[in-house]
């Protein structure tokens, strides 16, 4: 469904990606891991049109995107959930919600995904009126997640979802992309709970200093005693 | 050491904030003794920012009191805690963009160290053994901090977790007392989380005394020595790692499945 | 024809508010400058070439510029000072050194404080106010009178004259506003005076687009008396702008465009020639200057020695365009003050 | 070692500039650009290390003028005592602006400072007595050296304002390079986190406020000395305006790029004479060109070349 | 007290604050988004004022369809204004946007220094010299008219910055770029109608307040210095802000020139808005979190 051909990233005259290569399948969840730096989140940026490669190709179902602004992008379905929330501190949450449907090519009905981004975190539902910039971390996080839920995508990219998030709420979350995954969202998510991301996904890469250097299904990811001592802590 | 009662480093009572009809934190009292490492948890929107907030000075409470070694200072400036010797880092990543990695661990030595504008201007003896000592404790603290490589690098071009890391940094620099930590793990992978822990010890053992707020269990669990537990504002539970993670309450309403990796 | 020109510094507002009326100021500079450089130039041959500075209305650029037209680009000779407050900076850094022909300013210290190279050609606030200040107790015949007068030395001057002038012939004077340079609304200070109801309302403006301003507001704010316009103000382009609102105003004047003299109907002619803008008053002073310097010139043999040209200027009356002037010691220029009045839309002299 | 030697090489190229020529217009330039690199450089320190937007500059700019050309005038103190006391007045203003306006920041804090600044203005233009108002003040005496006598010369004087530009930069220099300096970056970058660090954000931007106005007045006054007439006009937005683009096209929040716009300032106006009715277009022009082009000012076209690790990443604009 | 006097004072007030309303607008509306204050709106004013002029004269149609061409003109010039100097440095510091600002205004303005000439010209509305007379105050029509057109366009700018998804998404782009971005924003295009509408409106307000008084190519720097004291006080990025703001300075003015003095109009309206600052910081519309 998303397939990248050797993605070069410069920031000035550093290189942040060096010949990245993934794909993606339909109804698959991949799960990306590296460390602080690696070039996760400019991977994912990169697939949402806010950095353009300075070499390579991205092409979603076929087509390339590589070019396109980020609102195009997100018209064919593509949707991250961004690392840091970037939500805008004197909107609403209803605001915020309303805002990231404008885009959305789907058959559900909006009330529909409202109520389930709703009853998926039901806080928001109480804190309709109020302004992000006022929100607690976590229910930042939700907001953002929230938000990227509307727009109806097809492809979801997650860049750290359990940033903040208390534990229960973990697992909820966790509970949630089980459900997105099953109702036929293909899903990218990157995740420095190693254990969490590997446990939901079906593959995962390994990126280190911006060049892929493992891929692997999850389970062999999982036992594998490099990504054990490097990323696990155990 | 031994006192009856020793007085508590900061000590809270009865700390109160309302936005709008909304109670944030509700009658939270809490006392950290020098030395101590200890944990605030609790689900999200609990008040444990908020709590921080007020502690530091940056959010006012609508009541209750604080004192720091005795000395109230509810109504102190942020700025003035800072000097007494409170450092914190923020939820949301704050580091001084423009300024290079280094260069935001220097400034941070603000409290301690450095010589005025008129020392420098003649190049003092002072002011060059102040920025030589300056320039020593940026470079311990960037490999403390695993941030030597990044020393030269702009904090706003640093990822995410390597800014976290900068703001354990810049808190450190300062040469606090008492060191606040708003979600230090937050964006660290659980190998990071593990490196954390250690730096907190060490911190610990230099004599610093830790408030702590986490979702990361396993940096919670293995580094307080008591743990306080927030919901809805007010306090459900106090007490050693295992005691709260065997707490019903808390497990219910914040540690979920979690409790199995306690 | 290698004779190397005459060069005489135009140093005239060319941006802020007084930009139109700097560039009235130079055109009529212009115009002469081509009429005497096509009758051969002077002093055997030389042409006059006009170096131009902006001094933007500012006494700081003023004295900018007289430095670098002396200095740098080393004018013979230097015409300038068209607002008051320039002129008496200006003379500071020229005195004594270079020629200088202060203009369309009015303020009495310029000559009364200047030096042996300055000279000024337009009548100063005294004179004007005293010849007006008769006319309009003769004709005009206020009972009263306000002032809206611009908020700097001419307008304050102004301001103290006629209080004096026309309260000695029983005017009563009913109050004042001043304004600042770069305002552009004035309502709120018409309605003001037009709550005291006075005769008439006395507008000192010195640059035109404020002037056609406070004329047409003046009406807007339904004032329905006389309007006096303040010395040197006049010019058509006043008139098209202010509309009907000054028909029938009087104003005073060394410019009467009605007067036969030769001088002025060539120069009017050639002016009209080269540019698209009516003459107007202001422009025949900076022609006035050019003549005055160049017979002068020719006179004293030289265009760099300013102690004989100095001398060749006060040794006699000169024949201009604006008719007979002649200088006194303190460089002072005497000439003729038309009472001049707006009929028809057209600007006529009142015998 | 060159990177060592440079900044010497370059003061002492600029102490030794007007004996370059003898041309008395072109030292009249030089100690014009001098005066702005002055006013700019303490504009800077509000611009570039403060991060907030002055628009009340050129009032005291205009109060230390004032100040020193009536204290000379009217009560005869001599020249060099009365610049002093043009920092003084001007700082003192600065001191009570900045105390009730320096708790607002961002655009804010502009518009305050644009108001003190205007009712400065006005005050000046309207009170006659003392400032003889909008015809300002003429035949200001000229700074007098002891031993040497008046400096009527614009070379001579040239000397002097050099070296209040070179020390004032020196002292910019030195002041980066302190705790007090890195306090006023940190306030700067980060407030909330500044006060965390112990740093009294209202202090230090009072501090940075009040020296900067100090030595706008000083500039001021030394001006006075030098055109010896003044004017409102001093205090008007086009100073302002021009002051603001001499700081950012030069470089904010540098020592070397004040002092580049005020050259560029000043000189490019010289130069672009040869446009004549064009030139201002040229300016603007230009100017607009070097801020698209160059936006992070000019001294960063010498950065590359220090081969200096490229600090100023920015993330690749968005398509 | 003349009461006659008073009311004709605070009529003029309120209607120059109308003028203000008119010119800040749009001012506020480019701030809302690029966190900028742009020096050049004044001379999109400016320009307004004299492409309504040359319209009636060059092409002789009447006032009121000048007044539109010359709207729509200036308007479709934000396109290419936005284009050239705002769009590329959206993601540079504030200050260089300002200077890109200045450069814009004083490239504008001499420009038409040249083009246009410095004579001041006067915009010949049929509505100027026609004295409407209420009670006892005394209104030109053409006041009126700006005072109608005013209330209009806020109603209508407000209304569409309010309700819409195109004002929701010029509120996410101004307080987020990137997140805008990823929320499916035309980041590009809101920059774009944002400038349209602001030249529009500062188009609007030249040519209908320029018969007020004379035009001339520097007209604008008076009216962007008025639009950035309204857009302050008022509250930044606030439509209702710039209404209330505008009034209040109009009325405080013409108070302060009717009842102290004309010369210090200009600084008691400035001596009321730093009162008012440093009651609300952030103005009186304005949010308090930014
Ligand atoms: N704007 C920028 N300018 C320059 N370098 C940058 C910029 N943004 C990121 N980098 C660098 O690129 C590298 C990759 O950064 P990225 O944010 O993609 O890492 P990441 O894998 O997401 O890390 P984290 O887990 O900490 O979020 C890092 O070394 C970072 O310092
Ligand atoms: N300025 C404010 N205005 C209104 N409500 C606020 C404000 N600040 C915080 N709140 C609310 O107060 C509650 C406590 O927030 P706080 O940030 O302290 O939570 P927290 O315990 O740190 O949660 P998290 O773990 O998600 O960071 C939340 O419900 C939040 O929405
Ligand atoms: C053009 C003139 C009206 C100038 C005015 N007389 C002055 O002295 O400033
Ligand atoms: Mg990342
Ligand atoms: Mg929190």
């Amino acid at each position: 469904m998303l397939e990248l051909v050797g993605i070069d990233v410069r920031y000035g005259h550093k290189r942040a990606l060096e010949g990245v290569s993934m794909r993606v399948n339909q109804g698959e969840i991949v799960t990306l891991i590296g460390s602080n730096g690696a070039g996760k989140t400019t991977a994912l940026k990169t697939m949402s049109g806010l950095i353009r490669p300075a070499a390579g190709e991205i092409r979603f179902e076929g087509e390339r995107i590589d070019r396109l602004p980020p609102h195009r992008i997100i018209e064919r379905g593509l949707v991250q959930v961004p690392e840091g929330r970037l939500l805008f501190p004197d909107m609403t949450v209803m605001e915020h919600l309303d805002l990231g449907a404008h885009r959305a090519r789907s058959d559900q009905p909006f009330s529909a995904r409202l109520d389930g981004i709703l009853s998926l975190f039901p806080i928001l539902a109480e804190r309709r009126a109020q302004k992000a910039g006022t929100l607690s971390g976590g229910q930042q996080q939700m907001l953002a997640i929230g938000r990227a839920l509307m727009a109806a995508p097809r492809f979801l990219m997650l860049d750290e979802p359990s940033l903040g998030l208390a534990p229960v709420m973990v697992d909820l979350l966790a509970d949630a992309i089980r459900t997105m995954h099953a109702s036929g969202i293909t899903i990218l998510v990157v995740e420095q709970r190693v254990d969490l991301a590997l446990s939901l996904a079906d593959r995962g890469y390994v990126l280190e200093t911006g060049r892929i250097v493992i891929e692997d299904s999850a389970d062999r990811l999982l036992s594998d005693s490099r990504i054990k001592s490097a990323y696990l802590g155990i | 050491m031994t006192g009856a009662a020793p007085l508590p480093l900061i000590e809270a009572v009865d700390l109160t904030r309302a936005f709008g009809g909304l109670v944030a934190v509700n009658k939270v009292s809490l006392a950290v003794h020098t030395g101590e490492i200890v944990g605030l948890i609790g689900p999200n929107g609990a008040g444990k920012t908020t709590m921080f907030n007020m502690l530091a000075g940056s959010l006012a409470p609508s009541a209750g009191t604080i004192a720091f070694e005795g000395r109230d200072v509810t109504r102190a400036p942020a700025h003035e805690r800072a000097r007494l010797g409170i450092a914190r880092t923020f939820q949301i990543t704050s580091v001084f963009p423009m300024l290079t990695t280094r260069d935001n661990i220097r400034t941070a030595t603000y409290r301690t160290r450095g010589a005025g504008w008129l020392a420098s201007t003649f190049r003092t003896a002072a002011w060059r053994r102040d920025e030589a000592a300056i320039d020593a404790v940026a470079d311990e603290v960037l490999a403390f901090c695993d941030l030597a490589a990044q020393a030269d690098i702009r904090a706003d071009a640093l990822s995410y977790g390597e800014q976290r890391r900068l703001e354990v940094a810049i808190a450190l620099a300062a040469a606090p007392r008492l060191l606040l930590l708003d979600e230090p793990a937050a964006g660290l992978n659980p190998e990071e989380g593990q490196r954390l822990v250690g730096i907190i010890r060490k911190v610990r053992d230099r004599g610093v005394t830790v408030l702590l707020v986490e979702h990361h269990m396993r940096v919670v669990m293995g580094v307080c020595d008591r743990i306080v537990v927030l919901d809805h504002g007010a306090r459900i539970a106090e007490g050693t790692p295992q005691e709260v993670a065997g707490n019903a309450d808390v497990v219910r309403v914040y540690l979920g499945r979690e409790q199995a990796h306690a | 024809q290698d004779k190397p020109p005459v060069k005489i510094a135009a140093i005239v507002p060319q941006s802020g508010a007084g930009a139109f009326d700097g560039q009235l100021a130079l055109e009529g500079m212009q115009a002469e400058a081509a009429l005497v450089n096509a009758a051969g130039g002077i002093l055997g041959g030389r042409k006059i070439e006009l170096v131009v500075y902006d001094d933007k209305g500012t006494p700081e650029e003023g004295v900018s510029a007289a430095r670098r037209a002396m200095e740098q680009d080393k004018v013979d000779m230097i015409v300038g000072g068209w607002f008051s407050a320039v002129a008496l900076s200006m003379k500071e850094v020229t005195r004594d050194k270079i020629i200088s022909v202060m203009t369309s300013s009015q303020h009495p210290d310029v000559t009364a404080k200047g030096h042996k190279f300055l000279f000024r050609l337009n009548a100063t606030s005294n004179m004007m106010s005293s010849k007006y200040g008769q006319e309009i107790c003769a004709r005009i015949k206020p009972k009263s009178v306000a002032f809206i007068t611009i908020n700097d030395d001419f307008g304050r001057l102004e301001v103290d004259n006629y209080t004096k002038l026309l309260g000695a012939c029983n005017v009563e004077i009913k109050g004042n506003e001043f304004y600042n340079r770069n305002d552009t609304d004035f309502t709120v200070a018409l309605t003001k005076l037009k709550s005291l109801n006075p005769d008439a309302i006395y507008v000192s403006a010195i640059n035109t687009s404020q002037g056609a301003t406070i004329y047409r507001q003046a009406r807007q704010a339904g004032f329905r008396g006389t309007l006096i316009a303040s010395a040197g103000n006049m010019n058509p382009k006043l008139i098209e702008l202010a509309g009907p609102a000054l028909e029938g105003v009087y104003s005073i004047s060394l410019y009467a465009p009605d007067s036969d003299n030769a001088k002025l109907k060539a120069w009017t002619e050639q002016y009209g020639k080269t540019f698209k803008n009516q003459p107007a008053f202001i422009g025949t002073l900076g022609a006035q200057a050019v003549q005055v310097l160049a017979a002068a010139a020719d006179k004293a043999g030289t265009a760099n020695d300013p102690d004989k040209i100095a001398a060749a200027l006060r040794s006699q009356t000169w024949p201009t365009l604006l008719g007979e002037i002649k200088f006194e010691e303190n460089g002072q220029a005497l000439q003729n003050l038309y009472l001049i009045r707006v009929e028809g839309g057209k600007i006529v002299s009142i015998k | 070692m060159i990177r060592k030697a440079l900044p010497f090489a370059a003061a002492l190229v600029l102490a030794l500039l007007p004996l370059g020529t003898q041309s008395t217009y072109l030292h009249h330039v030089m100690v014009l650009w001098m005066l702005y690199a002055l006013l700019a450089l303490s504009l800077n320190v509000i611009i570039g290390y403060l991060g907030e937007l002055s628009f009340g500059h050129a009032a005291f700019f205009g109060l230390g003028a004032y100040a020193s050309a009536i204290l000379t005038m009217q009560t005869g103190v001599p020249v060099w005592l009365a610049l002093i006391a043009a920092g003084l007045v001007a700082g003192l203003f600065g001191f009570v602006i900045g105390y009730v306006s320096l708790r607002i920041v961002g655009p804010q804090f502009a518009i305050l400072t644009l108001g003190f600044g205007s009712i400065i203005y006005t005050v000046t233009n309207y009170w006659d007595d003392l400032t003889r108002g909008p015809m300002g003040i003429n035949n200001i005496p000229p700074v007098t050296v002891p031993g040497v006598g008046p400096l009527g010369e614009a070379r001579d004087y040239y000397f002097v304002v050099v070296a209040c530009v070179l020390a004032f930069a020196y002292a910019c220099h030195a002041l980066m390079r302190s705790r007090t300096g890195r306090a006023f970056l940190a306030v700067r970058e980060n407030a909330p986190l500044a006060a965390s660090l112990g740093i009294d954000v209202f202090r230090t931007k009072l501090l940075g406020f009040v020296a900067a106005t100090v030595v706008a007045g000083i500039a001021g006054g030394l001006y006075a000395h030098y055109l010896r007439v003044i004017t409102p006009e001093l205090m008007s937005l086009q100073y302002m305006a021009a002051l603001i683009i001499m700081v950012v096209v030069g470089g904010r929040g540098t020592v070397v790029g004040p002092i580049l716009g005020a050259l560029i300032y000043v000189v490019l106006l010289e130069v672009l004479r040869a446009f004549g009715p064009l030139r201002l277009i040229v300016f603007a022009a230009l100017l607009t060109g070097s801020v698209i082009f160059v936006p992070h000012g000019l001294v960063s076209l010498w950065r590359p070349w220090r081969r200096r690790a490229d600090p100023a990443i920015r993330p690749e604009p968005a398509p | 007290m003349d009461w006659t006097l008073l009311g004709q004072q605070l009529a003029n007030g309120v209607v120059n604050g109308m003028n203000y309303v008119l010119i800040s607008t749009g001012l506020t509306l480019v701030f809302g988004v690029l966190r900028v204050i742009n020096f050049a709106h004044g001379e999109f004013y400016m320009l307004g004022a004299f492409l309504t002029y040359f319209a009636m004269s060059a092409l002789g149609i009447g006032y009121l369809p000048a007044v539109l061409l010359a709207t729509v003109a200036v308007g479709a010039l934000g396109i290419l204004v936005n284009r050239l100097f705002f769009w590329p440095l959206r993601k540079e510091h504030e200050f260089t946007v300002l200077l890109s600002s200045l450069g814009l205004a004083l490239l504008v303005t001499h420009g038409a220094e040249l083009g246009f000439g410095h004579d001041p010209k006067y915009l010949n509305s049929p509505f100027t010299d026609d004295i409407l007379e209420v009670g006892t105050i005394v209104l030109t029509q053409q006041r009126v008219l700006i005072f109608a057109a005013a209330v209009l366009v806020l109603a209508a700018t407000y209304a569409a910055i309010r309700w819409t998804t195109f004002g929701r998404m010029m509120r996410a782009t101004a307080q987020n770029p990137e997140g805008a971005a990823l929320t499916g924003v035309d980041i590009r295009f809101v920059h774009t109608i944002t400038f349209v509408l602001a030249c529009g409106l500062a188009g609007l307000a030249g040519a209908l307040v320029g018969p007020v008084a004379m035009i001339f190519p520097t007209v604008g720097s008076w009216a962007v210095l008025k639009g950035f004291i309204v857009v302050i006080l008022g509250g930044l990025g606030s439509v209702p802000g710039a209404l209330v703001g505008g009034l209040t300075l109009g009325v405080v003015e013409a108070l302060a020139g009717g009842y102290v003095s004309l010369g210090f109009m200009e600084a008691i309206g400035y001596a009321i808005i730093i009162l008012v600052l440093l009651w609300r910081p952030q103005g009186l519309f304005g949010s308090v979190a930014r």
